[in-house]
């Protein structure tokens, strides 16, 4: 199993997430973050004083799947978020040892999906 | 107990005039009449001024209705819009729009009076110019900041400083002289007590326009043509916006008696009339809502409640209260399906504005010549009191003169802001935001907002 | 200087009066009086009326107060409950409260005047039923929205609905009626200037039984019975509401007097009471909860203030401001201590509806006996002015009574709806909050927002 | 309709006054002065009163202002001291502080009147001097707030406490003698309307004399001096808080004609000069800071706003709608400069209560000196009307003077506070927010917002 | 040592907290999450337009222990967060191979703690 | 590949990202925590009631990096984060398998900086 990490530009965040449907990929976690990357910031001013902006608001994906569906699901993201411009964003990917549904204590691959 | 001036110079006056009237016998009983005929108009300035305080604020409850309603991202940008509209129609109506308005001159506007000069110190209602333009001023600064609700998240802060400017300068001043001050309508027996036309038909029918030239707002219509909900960032602040609202609106058409006559009788029942047309207004858009879509929605309920206000105050000073129920409930109706109609017609308005504005101007325009009462004050008798359909054909001519003068003028100024400096911002300064592009700044600092729609 | 209509009638009379004065040497000085009393009439009217938008007002101070105390995820409901039952409290005060609070009847309440038919033009204090209507029914509003606040986060929305309908329909009208309208308690010599019984108590006590019925919001108190904080989620907003309500209040007690006699010696008097006592609610809520917890809680000061308003309501017009000093301090300390016993008792009111309105209420109505002056137009000196305990007795029964009335009959409508349509949301709908499950909607789209608790 | 009870007395009075007619032919026809004389008090009453609700409501507005323009995690600290502010400040100038403004005196302070006891039932303007507490008291609490503001975010409460009652009680009192109590500076001429010296220089300088002993915000200057910007959190709140301040000088200003006289055209003239110098303000401040930042920044214009505002209150009776367009403008340019050079001084005002209400309060007084006219009231025409300085020197001499007073009293003040029980928190009670070091609470329970700056 | 990443119902997280204590496991990570999983979105209506929310509020907590304590951690999370509806959440570990205490720089299973 | 998550006191998070860019690390994404640690945590107390507050508001940092950097990252997040009190923070470094930019589609080391 792999836990799979994206950033992407949070208004793309409704294609990827039809894009997984497509892929048959219904779960996902989803968390506001910020982010520091290629992108270039941008000036805002205050009262006066300029400042560089440059954390710019992303949003991150967190998804557990099977070994089988991830190529599918780097896909789904990539076909959703990609725009070919500096900010589309970035994927992690980690091994996930394990993995256990609350509800039922089910465990490992049949717990994730 | 100090004596003022003028109290002694009274004094003065009738111990001369006892000891006249010890040798005449004539008794000059008129001789306090000075006073009280000031003591009168200081109570109608009070009035005036107080009501133009009230009319003033409602620039802040637009201002909290038109930012709850839009998205987090472009909040400082309504505002900045919102604050300087006001700002530029208090600059424009000085200059220029109150002599266009109230200035003696023709059927079609005023041709004198620029600057506030050269004007006697009062006006016809009796009270000192001054007020009165602060009053009128007020009333501009509405219609105005009625657009920028419309165009809400999408227009370039330049481009809405010039329209700000010229509407207040010059279009609504014009339709103003036609209804208000003079000019051809109120001679035809067009009666539009507080302004459903005057500023509210005049300000929804420019944001109609405005926002069908700037197209819809990214991503609110699929390919297909199914509008997406952009959900409101803040509730609370609209609905202090929509009682903000309601509170102003207290000033707005019972502060068009411009003065206190009659022992209040008038204000008592234009004051009765806003309340009720705003309360059913309220419930029955929450009632059609409800039975619709199957969920009270409360920012229906709270346009509802501003329809039945915008309704209200073209017939306020001229119709029972029973009437104004009607007229609010209708409005409240009129509203819901508005939203609906403009979605179905992928028309872009945030915020509701020509719903609240445009269509229940019109319909409170026309409801005068229906519901009318020649005894509060009307050229002829509404239709439901003997079905003479005279009044209402007068308040026909009158709303679509508006509406072709204001769709033909401000598609004009919309249409040269956009070949000149643009109109609309960029796709990316839309996506992420207006307060980021035109302002530099967020509207909450360190907040943790979502900003995927 | 245009003349106005009246004044030119006015001239006619005098010059008809001149000639006959020359005539029979009869000086009918009298002869502007009308004059005056129109004018008389004017300013009390707008007086009312002015002081009726205050009070309007007070809708989005309650609203501000109740939606910042409570959590994000209940906003819109409370939000949307506050906002109809205003709209409610018009329709059914215009239809059927305001007959039964100020029409003729008897001592239990008014029976003539529905939807304000077949009343004389004018009301007893001299200003037009319109007018005096919109000033009450802005007080009927207040006294319904009371209740949202105490059985907030857990009520069903239709229940509410028609709780407020009935409020403003019967049962704060029959109290009303009964001291204000001529009733038993006003025959008895019953002491209530603005409200500290008639709207106060009434709602107050509302949201004691409510509440009661109810039961306690999910995980407010741990099974061994120790309460759980639940924190507001909007400091700023409670704290604007506060700062609204407190402005309106100057329109509750000092429109009270229902125009301006004596010189405004009356209004002046009424209006710095009003402002000493809610400062010293302010001040003495904050030192105690400062004493008793160890730091000065804003939430606190602010209810001392409401507090304290509450408790001058009844006695603003019949007290010294010394007086009004010591009221609003012991107010101020009654709210922390009620809070805390409630809290005891496992009562849960989110937003201290009942130490504020309720114990308050009670408080000021008591006070009245204490510290109110015959000379100041009370049936009997105060208990401190010579020790007749006479005025004390009077304002207990009058207190006690409303108490027994709104318990029981406020009981009997929460049961009812309880049994028919349900008082209370399911527990998976308060913990997602109330705002998705009622309305469909969330009160702060694209906030990132805490719903752990 | 039913007869009041004067009215009454006076027909009694007619009917006496008749009979005394028929006998002797000597109309008196002063019998109904009084009546009048009543009338136009309680006009007078009524009018100051609205003004006063309208001063108090200010409070709300600095309190929104001071608190969206800080960081969320000191909210609930600044809104205590907001509110608690206008508590100590009725208590304070109720026992001490008006007896010291308005009592009799000497040239330097009033001796009597302690807790308003020994003074005759009404002012020198002729309203109950109770009415005229309130205005006055909600005057004094205005002076008091404006420190809050610059002393934001590092201040701890029980010192904030300390100063808002020794600032309400004595120093602000003291001054206002000097010019509205009949002190040394009223005697020489020196013209302040509505208190641009009395209030804003007063509450400015105090801010600033505050901020430089308390040394700025942790994080705010760089090392090499260099300021970072530390951004507004509620921007919406911020704006609201504006438009109510806007709305409330509708009363500070107008209000401050203390009665209805001339017919209101007084009042007129001060209601439109302070719309248009807010207005002017406003624009002024937007064009400033886009032209030397390169962005409309919202903040500055609104606090370009309240610059125009402050400067007027001092001229607003004295001149010409022109020159309040001119005063305004050059406020709205000052403030920009104001807050700029403040921060290359490293004085850290969080909201711009110096260049807000101390550099416009100053530039408004000496502009009565520039642009004031004899006609209007003023002890001589200002430069622009014949080159006399005389008026400018006066004004330079008062304002001056103001200035001198305050830093030294205020000094003295803060320097005491800070020796005995510290003026500030400690760093890290400072950078977790004084909202939970010092009152346990936080403003948006549940809301994720980032804490890193 | 491993990353316990868990995703549980908002208003379950007092009771974790406690199940957590219970077992002796007293440093977390909270985070505010969405998420979408088998549980049951619902719908809101805005102005008239109906709109299915498949994002729910989740809150993400993040332990890392060591191993000798990951099976008490993962009993007390599914103890405390368990009602045996859908909805209740899921359970995530990963290998975490190394842990830093900033303050005094100490390393592996004595920084965990 | 490492995967570096950081808990750190919220206002460090200058100090952080100013020694992070001079160990040359540009990229990193930023998200709001609580956190339940060694540090204390403080009362609260609203109408009347009291109640603890042990959930502290931290930041927290995700920054993927070379091996070759992992040192370097370390070293200038202790840097910029340590004052030598108990709330200092904390650092988990995981395994990255995998990384991959959306844009380009690139993968492994070179998709990271
Ligand atoms: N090495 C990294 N570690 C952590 N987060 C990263 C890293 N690189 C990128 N990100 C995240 O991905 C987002 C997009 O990165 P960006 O450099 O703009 O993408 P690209 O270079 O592919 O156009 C960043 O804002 C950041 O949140
Ligand atoms: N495969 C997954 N990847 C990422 N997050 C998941 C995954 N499955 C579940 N979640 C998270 O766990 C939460 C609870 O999942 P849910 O399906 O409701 O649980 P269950 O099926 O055990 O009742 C989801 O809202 C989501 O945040
Ligand atoms: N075992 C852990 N699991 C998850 N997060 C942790 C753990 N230990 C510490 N943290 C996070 O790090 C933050 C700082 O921890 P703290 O104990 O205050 O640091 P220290 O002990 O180094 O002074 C905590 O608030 C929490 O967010």
């Amino acid at each position: 199993m792999k836990l799979v990490i994206a950033y992407i530009q949070p208004h793309k965040l409704k294609d990827v997430k039809q894009t997984l449907y497509k892929a048959e990929v219904h779960k996902m976690s989803v968390t506001n973050a910020l982010g520091c990357g290629e992108q270039a910031g941008y000036e805002e001013s205050y009262r006066g004083i300029k400042f560089e902006v440059n954390l710019l608001k992303k949003v991150r994906l967190e998804i557990a799947v099977n070994d089988n569906f991830l190529d599918g699901t780097i896909e789904a993201i990539i076909e959703g978020a990609k725009t070919g411009n500096i900010g589309d964003g970035k994927i992690f990917i980690l091994d996930l040892p394990e993995c256990i549904r609350i509800r039922t204590g089910e465990k490992g691959s049949k717990a994730i999906g | 107990m100090v004596l003022r001036k003028n109290n002694k110079t009274w004094l003065k006056f009738v111990l001369v005039f006892t000891a006249l009237m010890l040798c005449s016998n004539i008794a000059f009983a008129a001789s306090e009449s000075i006073d009280i005929e000031t003591l009168k108009q200081g109570l109608d300035t009070v009035w005036v001024l107080i009501a133009a305080f009230l009319v003033f604020f409602m620039q802040a409850g637009f201002g909290m209705v038109e930012a709850g309603f839009i998205r987090a991202k472009n909040t400082c940008n309504i505002l900045t819009k919102n604050f300087l509209d006001f700002c530029m129609a208090s600059l424009a109506f000085f200059l220029v729009g109150y002599a266009l308005m109230f200035g003696d001159g023709n059927a079609f506007c005023g041709t004198s009076g620029w600057a506030l000069a050269g004007l006697s110190d009062k006006t016809i209602s009796g009270i000192p110019v001054f007020a009165f333009w602060l009053f009128q001023a007020a009333f501009c600064g509405a219609a105005a900041t009625i657009v920028a609700g419309g165009m809400a998240e999408r227009m370039k802060f330049v481009g809405y400083l010039i329209y700000s400017f010229l509407i207040s300068a010059l279009i609504y001043p014009i339709i103003g002289h036609w209804i208000w001050g003079g000019g051809w309508l109120s001679d035809m027996g067009f009666f539009d007590f507080a302004g459903s036309t005057v500023v509210h038909t005049t300000g929804g029918i420019a944001a109609l326009i405005g926002t069908i030239i700037l197209r819809p707002r990214e991503g609110k219509y699929a390919p297909d043509g199914k509008p997406n909900a952009i959900p409101a960032h803040n509730i609370p602040l609209a609905s202090l916006g929509v009682f903000i609202l309601w509170f102003g609106w207290f000033g707005f058409n019972p502060g068009s008696t411009l003065g206190v006559n009659n022992g209040g009788f008038d204000i008592g029942r234009v004051a009765i009339n806003t309340n009720l047309a705003a309360a059913l207004g309220g419930i029955f858009a929450m009632l059609t809502v409800w039975k619709k879509y199957g969920k009270p929605d409360l920012s229906m309920a709270m346009n509802g409640a501003l329809a039945g206000l915008v309704a209200i105050t073209a017939p306020c000073a001229a119709v029972e209260p029973w009437a104004a129920i009607v007229i609010g409930a209708i409005a409240g109706i009129v509203v819901v399906l508005g939203v609906e109609f403009l979605d179905k017609m992928q028309i872009d308005d945030p915020v509701g504005a020509v719903p609240v504005h445009g269509m229940c101007g019109i319909w409170g325009t026309i409801a005068v010549g229906i519901f009318g009462k020649k005894a509060l004050g009307l050229a002829n008798d509404g239709f439901i009191y003997g079905g003479n359909p005279m009044q209402i054909g007068i308040q026909i001519v009158g709303s679509v003169a508006t509406i072709a003068f204001v769709l033909v003028s401000m598609g004009i100024v919309f249409k040269l802001i956009d070949i000149t400096i643009g109109l609309r911002v960029s796709r990316d300064e839309e996506l992420r935001g207006l307060d980021i592009g035109e302002h530099g700044m967020e509207a909450y600092g360190g907040f943790q907002i979502f900003s995927t729609s």
